[in-house]
Parts: structure tokens; C-alpha cells; sequence
């Protein structure tokens, strides 16, 4: 089956203003940049995202206010400091937040992908961490009955639409990703609409001399995108490398406040990702030193 | 921040930065032959100097699912490309955190936290601003999963009395909990602390921490003044040994020579 | 083994063997776009057989972790090359079993068993010898994943009277265990299940298996007499369609063109 | 760190007379015959043999009188019938069996694999098997507390040493498997200790410029043992085809009984596996068939 579709298609038809929405990538990797800007474009709002690490797609979202609730591992990109339009609006207790360890969210999707009502994990004991999951729902304190020692159970994690950027996908939805692939395939499997964005897509078949180096089969998959540099200013393995400048800039303004970052956005969303690519690398030549700076790393 | 200790240590012929002696004491918390878990910033270069140094077989494990890369300099993020060169195995996070972590694999985890508290406790969730209402920290990552599983636990950080308070306001990660006993109650294994400052280590294993060394140059009187808590300090203290050349060198020319994670230090 | 039907069976211009005839009705099962689960043997063959004629975008899932092959005739295992074949994704019995029946994906499985009993449960684990000794069978394999999770479970087999006993001797895969509401109450899902035999169709849903339907030339009595226990018979019973010519001939010429699974008949 | 022995060193060091046993390959795909041979070799026996589907080499081990218990999803070899040699040794009670789902089989793996003490299953729920299961120690009923429905806890399966053949390994003990993977990966990641003998031994960092290629990482690979053919006459994709009438030959034999099974053997296992291909295959025109068949379906 033929699932290839426009960004803005795509979007429209499966990401549903309330949804539960698994956000691939992590931290300056593979975020779904070009899908997301979509999200941004339709305005689709009161998500809850889920993911392990969330960064700049979230922030984005939330400072456009469409982001109810999130449950994750971490909010931050690392050395470029926290998210700051997630930390406001969760100190302003506009977003609520479900806190977990990376293993635990890893966990709660492993569920989801194997059809279980929960996974257990040694993780989380004894703190306020378990405390707080244990309050909202999602975790209950149980004994292994081989050796009466406590664990956790976590609920399965099932989101409504997972959105991943990957280097290739085929029309089929076969979907390969180079480098690590964070939480995002057990995140594909458990969710009940999967969107691929993809550098490159390909016909059909396209991987069927070497099945296993398909990452997600395409039984998983509902819609796929051609964008290329559709995670930009995020880096895709063996592609580019990640935009520094770029996240630089966003986080400045994100210190500055939420006006400014709202002003960013709307100057440069655009009206597709394209045209966003256009209005931040009007000659391309950031992409170019993207690559190359790749093509050194590898 | 401010640091106790601000000037350039005399290393051999080398001045050591107070926070290059973090990380070479950092180092030599590695074992050869152990399996490291590491994010970026200051443990990642104190895992790489070790490689570089004493222990040649030990590996990396980094939680976005990168296992034992051979590191470029110098990388900024857990998927940042310099740090999945070279590796065993492109993975999970699952892979990382459940089937190495959890698994029991993973000797030595580095970790950081906005508190760090009397029994080692880590917190990276939120802590309360002086009115009362809370910064939002990043969470805990992969801290939790580390703290839980691991058998030795090290966190590299400034000596700041805000840092080390009594007790954690929120726990996110488990150093010893409430006190002895307490970490095999709640359903943990066996661990070992060691938190290395500007100021001293501080060791714990099913205790409060245990000031086990000052820094060269360090007092007593400054970690006393500098900790939110009253360390108890181990009866013959020993002076952390300075860098040699040859780690200074390799901190400097090879494992961050863009002074990433050293902005207070100008390249000759 | 004997077949209560012996001879061909005229099918349009071809003359369709019994077991021909099984492998076409088990096709006719399978909905355009399923998610499937087979085995090698006939299974296999009904599955190639649909994606040939009415159900061409309906995909195989193999129990060793093969996904979506294009199958090569003709394989006679789940690890057989000739069915990994352009697949879509070559992963793990984890992912197959885990990842895609148990979460619920695959609609249709198709089973065999030593024993199916009239509540449809599956024995394929032993049976007793005369003596009261145990044969020793191959063992669940996949059977009780897919009776677990899949919405339809399809059993063809021929119609012998120790094949069908009122009640299994060991309960390998569930049908309906002891009765109506007893796999709700075991925590078991919804289940269709056909059995297609060389005398007849029966059917189930929470409820004892009952005969739909006869293959061409069989009777009720054929059926009574070889079966272990007394079947209901549905008030109007359909007549199992004849195969048309095209898949007499992709039966012969493009999916068993070797016989593997068909002794009885010699190629022209 | 450099892990390459040969299969006498490996089978010597690593294999202890009543070790639980995890047996790589399913039916007549990539079984670690060479490894097997050498257990046999050394006779190694009281073995407890634990697998998704057992085959060949354990009805081989059973033959000559070296397992005691076996846990599996199956024993047989599809279209050529059941394990004969284990059959009867199970119909006489000789050799104990826990029977498994094969879902079941690889969740029990996967709880090793991950560290836990267990796993869920939705599988197995109201059937004789769980029964026996529970009776056995290794399964317990529970109810998922977010649904109060009914479902089974299967405790970790952890190997003492884990046997499995493979394409490829770089002398570190990166593994690289074409075709599925059965159960193998989490039975690795759950044992103690793993051989993994291969078509070919590489150097180090041979996968290094992808790895995502590498089906085993080196953290889980304790000896490495090279070994071309390792897996005749069961098949390794995409290098060679299982060779049918060696498998009809023995499951001729050993439908005829164990002695038959036993003298066959004996002739056969010559003092290394190399002798033993020797002794099948003198001209090696067999194993350049088989070759050549696979590459006709590949």
C-alpha cells in the first residue's frame, strides 16, 4: 500500500487536537522538525507529548500554546540549556508534567509495543519520582513473587500519533534509521498511527535485499513524508550535522521570553517547511556545511 | 557559581584548572576493563582521559543507545554524531538503559544534580526559588535508572552550599534514601558514592558522605562552610594527587581542545 | 491417515483434490489487507493462494521473525530461506509473536494440532497411546500465542475421528476452553474460529463447534461418524464451493509446483 | 579485548556437565552445530537445553545421552518430523521437559535480558500449559491492577552459557546475523557467558562504520570461534541452504532408534568439525551446492 502524503496532509488526517502525541528524535538528533512545524501551521492543540528526552519541537509547540500535558524522561537540549518555554509554562502550571527516568518512559512504550497492559522495572525505587507516577496513575509498587523484592509496574504507553524523522523510509512505510534510535521504535509500535518524515523516500521493495536493516517494518507505519533536512536545525546520522547557530539562536530568544519566541516562529515558520528552510538558509549554504560537516564525522 | 578554589593548581610542570582536577580525579574513579555510563560535559571527558590513561578496556555506554564509540571532540549531547563514532552498536535507549544499566552490566554511571544531598541523594527535578514557587530543572534522564542499577555512582561538581543540602527537596534519583538500610528496604542493590568537588571527595556506601580528601590547597573550614549539611570527615584525610603533565596534555590538546566544556580556559 | 474422501473433486475444468480443495476454502478466509500468521504446509499454501487472487494486499507473518516475505515455493519451515524472501523486515520471534500478535495486528492465524476438541481447543503437546503411555508431539511452538491474540484461528485437517475428541487430553492453544464465557473469564479475548476439514466446515465463537458447512460429495453422516464428539449442524448447510481452474492451476503451477505438500498428485 | 578460541578451548572453558544450555538456531536455520559437536566431543552432559524451537542439535545431545531437562516452545523439525532421540528419551522419562508458548519462551528470555526477575505474557492464560508452568515454578497467574483482567508472570530464563552460530563476528565479539534472529539476541543479552561461532572471524572494528549492523554487541560475547560451515547441514542465510538429505539421513536414523542414532554419530563426528565436513562432504561439492542454491533464492 502506497502511504506516501504530504506534510500537511498527513498531518491533518492523524494528529487530532487533544491527541496523545509520541514525539520522536532526542535532544539535537532527528527531531521531527518539519512535521511539527505542521502541527504549528494547523494549530493543533491540548497535546499531551510523550517522548524520552523532548527539546526543541516540544518548546516550540508549547510556546505556540498547544501543549496541555507532557510525560518524559528530560525537557532540555543538554549544553544549550533547559526549554525555556516548557519550564515557563510548567512553572506557570499551564503544562502539566508526568516525570519518569529515560528507562521507565523506555519501558512504558515497551509495553504498549508488545500488546501488555504494563512492564515491570527495578528502576524508580524509593524515591519521589515513584511517588509522583504511583499518585498520577501510571505506576504501582509491586513484590516479584519469586523473591518478595519490590518493583515497579508501569503502565503501557500507547500514543494516539507518533511523528519521527528517519533517513529513508519506502512508500510501503519500511522505514531506516542510521545512528541510535533513542525511544522511538518501541515509541512506533506501540502508538496507533505512526507518520514518518524521511530524508529520501524510495520505492517499494527498496529494502527487500536486506530485511534486517529495516529499523521499523512498515506494519507499523500509517503515513510517510518526503522532507529532506526535515529534522534541520537537528542533525540526521550520517546526513548532517546539527545547526548550532540555529539552536543558539532559538535558546537566546528563549531566555528572552515567550513574546520573542513566538515572534521567531511566526517570521519563520513559513508556509511550508521549505519555505521555512528558504527563509533561515536562503542559499543553502548552512545545509551545505551541514553535510560536509557530517561527511567528516563518519 | 562561584568555586572555593579559583586559581590554576601547580600540576607537575603543568597549572591544573580547579575543574580540569575534577575531571582527572574523575578519571581515576574508573577501573580498566569497567563499562561507563556517561552524558556529555565534564564526565565524558573524565571517562575519556581514562580510557586515554589507565584503563585502555573501558568502555562507553551512552543512554541514547550508543555503545562503546570511539569519541570525537568534543560532543555536546547524548546524539550528538561525535559521540556515535566508531561504536560496537547503534541501540536504544531500551538497550542502554534496560539491557546494560538494568542488566547489571554497567560498573560506573557519572552523574550530576541541582542538589546532591547528605545521603547522596540526587535531585534534577525541581527545586524551590525563595518564594517558594519552583524552577523547573530537565528531570532526571537517565540519573534514576543509574542511581538504581549501577554499582558505583560519581558526580563531578562545583562545591556550592545550595548544592549540598540536608536532604534533597525532591528525590529523582537514590543515593542512600532515608539512611543505612534503607536503599536494600526500598528494593536497591548495593552502592558506592564518591563525589568529587573543587573543594574534596566526599565518599558513601549505605551512609551519609564521608569527606575522604580535600582538594590541593582545599580546608576543612571551606567544605564545612561550603555544605548545607556537617560532613563528617574521614580521620586521615588524604590531598587529591595533581595531574600529570601527560593528563593535562591529553585534557587539553586531545579531549577538548575547542575548550568546549572549559570556557575559563584560553588556548595558548 | 485416512481421508473420508478420497478421489478428485471436479472444480471447473480441474479436477481438485480433497486436500487441494482444503487449501482453496482455507484461501477463502483471508480478507484482503489481514495481517496473517502461518506455518509452513498448507497453511502456507492457503495464504500464497489468497494473496494470488482475492486478497493481494493480505501479509504473512512468520513466528521466526520474518515479516511480509514474497514467498519462494516452496518452504518447508518458518526458518526456511525461501521464506525470508524480499521480506519487509527479518527480526525476531520476540517481534513476530510480541510485537505483532500479541499487540494485536495479526487478525488471522492458522493452526494444526493432533487434537481439536468441540470447544475448539488445540492439543499439540501429547496423547496417550492405547497403553495409557504418552506420544510425545512437538509442543506449543506459536499456537497458543496465535489462539491468544489473533481474532480468527483457521485449522485445516483432515476429518479423523481421534483428531476430534469431545475434549482434548492436554490444552495446548485456548479455542473456547470449557464453554461459553470461559476465555472472557481466563482473560482471553474474542475468537472466530473455522475448522476446515475434507468433510466439512465447522465453526465457533464462544460456543461449541458447528458444521456450516460439507465439502462437495461429503454427508452429515461422514461427518458424524468421524468425529469424536456430536457436532451441531447449522440449520442451512452451505456446500463448500468448488476452486475455479485459476487456482487449481496457481496451486499446481506457481505455489507447490515441486508436490512438496502434495504427494498425492503427480505432475503432468 | 580479543575473545577468539577455537571451539575445543571455548566448548572446554565455558560448557560445565549440568549447565543450563541456550541453544542458538530454530529447525534447520543456523544451528551452532560445531559448538555442539564439541560439547559432544567432550561429553558434557547432565545439560539442561533451553531454546524457542529445539532441533537437530539437541536431539543430537540427547542421542548420546547428555541432557537432562529440556524448556522449549518445540522439539522438531517441521516437515522432517519430531526429534526422535528426544521423544523417546522424553516418553521414558529420561529426559524432563517445561513446555512453553514460544512467545513465552522468548518473554522469559526477554526478562533476562533486561535485568528483571520477570515478565508478563497474555499468552498461555486458561490452557494445561500454564498449569504446568505454574506447577513448575516458572510461571505465576497475576492480574494487570490498572484492568483487574487475568494474566501470567514468567520468571527471566537465564542461560549459563548461551551456543549460537552467526554470518559474521570481528574478534571483539561484534556479531552480525542475516535472516531472523528466533530468540537468539535476548537469549544472548540474558546468559552468563555466550560462544558464537561464525562463517567468518573479522578484525576488530570491522563493523565499526555501522553499527547498526551488528546484531550482538560485543558487552554480551564472551569467546568467538571461527568455524565456516559451522551450521551444516542446517542453513545460514544468505552463505548456504540447509542440506535436506543429511537431515533426511538422520531422521531416517533416528526413526529407526537410538543405537542407529548413536553408531551414526560416532562414525561421523570425526576429531574436529572440520574432519566431520570432511567425512560428510570429501569433495566439498555438497557445501558449494548448497551455496549455490542459496544464491539463487537471495
Amino acid at each position: 500500500m502506497h502511504k506516501l502524503l504530504t506534510a500537511t496532509e498527513a498531518v491533518a488526517r492523524y494528529v487530532e487536537p487533544g491527541a496523545v502525541v509520541g514525539m520522536g528524535g532526542q535532544n539535537i538528533n532527528r527531531c521531527p522538525m518539519a512535521l511539527v512545524h505542521e502541527v504549528i501551521r494547523q494549530e493543533i492543540g491540548q497535546l499531551t507529548v510523550v517522548g524520552c528526552n523532548l527539546s526543541l519541537p516540544l518548546d516550540m509547540l508549547v510556546a505556540c500554546g498547544l501543549v496541555a500535558r507532557t510525560e518524559q524522561g528530560t525537557g532540555n537540549l543538554e549544553r544549550y540549556g533547559t526549554l525555556f518555554a516548557w519550564r515557563r509554562a510548567v512553572e506557570r502550571g499551564e503544562v502539566s508534567v508526568g516525570d519518569h527516568s529515560h528507562l521507565a518512559m523506555a519501558t512504558r512504550f515497551a509495553a504498549g509495543a508488545l500488546g501488555l497492559p504494563y512492564l515491570p522495572t527495578r528502576s524508580l525505587l524509593g524515591t519521589d519520582l515513584l511517588e509522583d507516577l504511583v499518585t498520577a496513575g501510571v505506576a504501582v509498587e509491586a513484590v516479584d513473587p519469586w523473591s518478595n523484592r519490590p518493583l515497579v509496574l508501569l503502565k503501557a504507553m500507547t500514543p494516539d500519533v507518533a511523528l519521527i524523522h528517519a533517513n529513508r523510509v519506502d512508500v510501503s512505510g519500511n522505514v531506516v534509521i542510521e545512528g541510535v534510535t533513542s525511544h522511538e521504535v518501541d515509541m512506533v509500535r506501540a502508538a496507533r498511527v505512526t507518520i514518518v518524515s524521511a530524508e529520501e523516500v524510495l520505492p517499494a521493495g527498496s529494502f527487500a535485499d536486506r530485511p534486517e536493516q529495516v529499523t521499523i517494518p512498515e506494519a507499523y507505519v500509517t503515513a510517510v513524508v518526503a522532507q529532506p533536512f526535515g529534522a534541520f536545525p537537528t542533525s540526521v546520522y550520517r546526513a548532517y550535522d546539527f545547526a548550532e547557530p540555529e539552536v543558539k539562536e532559538y535558546q537566546a530568544l528563549g531566555r528572552a521570553g515567550d513574546d520573542e519566541l513566538q515572534a521567531w516562529i511566526a517570521a519563520n515558520l513559513g508556509d511550508s517547511f521549505e519555505d521555512h528552510l528558504k527563509i533561515r538558509d536562503a542559499s543553502g549554504a548552512m545545509r551545505e556545511a551541514l553535510v560536509a560537516q557530517m561527511g567528516r564525522l563518519v | 557559581m562561584s568555586s572555593a578554589v579559583d586559581g590554576p593548581v601547580r600540576g607537575g610542570d603543568a597549572a591544573a584548572l580547579p575543574r580540569e582536577l575534577l575531571v582527572v580525579e574523575g578519571a581515576r574513579q574508573i577501573r580498566d576493563g569497567d563499562l561507563v555510563i556517561v552524558g556529555t560535559g565534564l564526565p565524558l571527558l573524565a571517562a575519556t582521559l581514562a580510557q586515554k590513561t589507565h584503563a585502555p578496556e573501558a568502555k562507553l555506554v551512552i543512554e541514547s543507545g550508543v555503545m562503546f564509540p570511539k569519541v570525537v571532540p568534543t560532543p555536546v549531547s547524548v546524539v550528538d554524531p561525535r559521540l556515535m563514532h566508531g561504536a560496537s552498536r547503534h541501540g536504544s535507549l531500551f538497550e542502554a538503559l534496560g539491557g546494560l544499566v538494568q542488566r547489571g552490566l554497567v560498573r560506573t554511571g557519572f552523574l550530576g544534580g541541582a542538589q546532591v544531598d547528605e545521603y547522596a541523594n540526587i535531585n534534577s527535578t525541581w527545586v524551590p526559588r525563595p518564594d517558594g514557587s519552583q524552577v523547573r530543572l530537565p528531570g532526571s534522564g537517565g540519573a534514576n535508572d543509574i542511581a538504581s542499577h549501577c554499582e558505583q555512582v560519581v558526580i563531578l561538581t562545583n562545591h556550592e552550599k545550595r548544592r549540598f543540602p540536608a536532604r534533597c527537596d525532591y528525590i529523582t534519583s537514590p543515593g542512600f534514601l532515608g539512611g543505612p538500610g534503607e536503599r536494600a528496604k526500598a528494593g536497591l542493590g548495593r552502592l558506592r558514592v564518591k563525589v568529587v568537588t573543587d573543594l574534596c571527595v566526599m565518599e558513601a556506601e549505605d551512609s551519609a558522605l564521608v569527606v575522604t580528601a580535600l582538594m590541593p590547597g582545599a580546608t576543612a573550614e571551606a567544605v564545612l562552610s561550603n555544605t548545607g549539611f556537617i560532613p563528617k570527615f574521614r580521620e586521615s584525610l588524604d590531598i587529591v594527587a595533581l595531574p600529570d603533565p601527560e593528563e593535562i596534555r591529553l585534557l587539553r590538546e586531545e579531549i577538548d581542545p575547542a575548550c568546549v566544556y572549559f570556557p575559563e580556559r584560553t588556548r595558548p
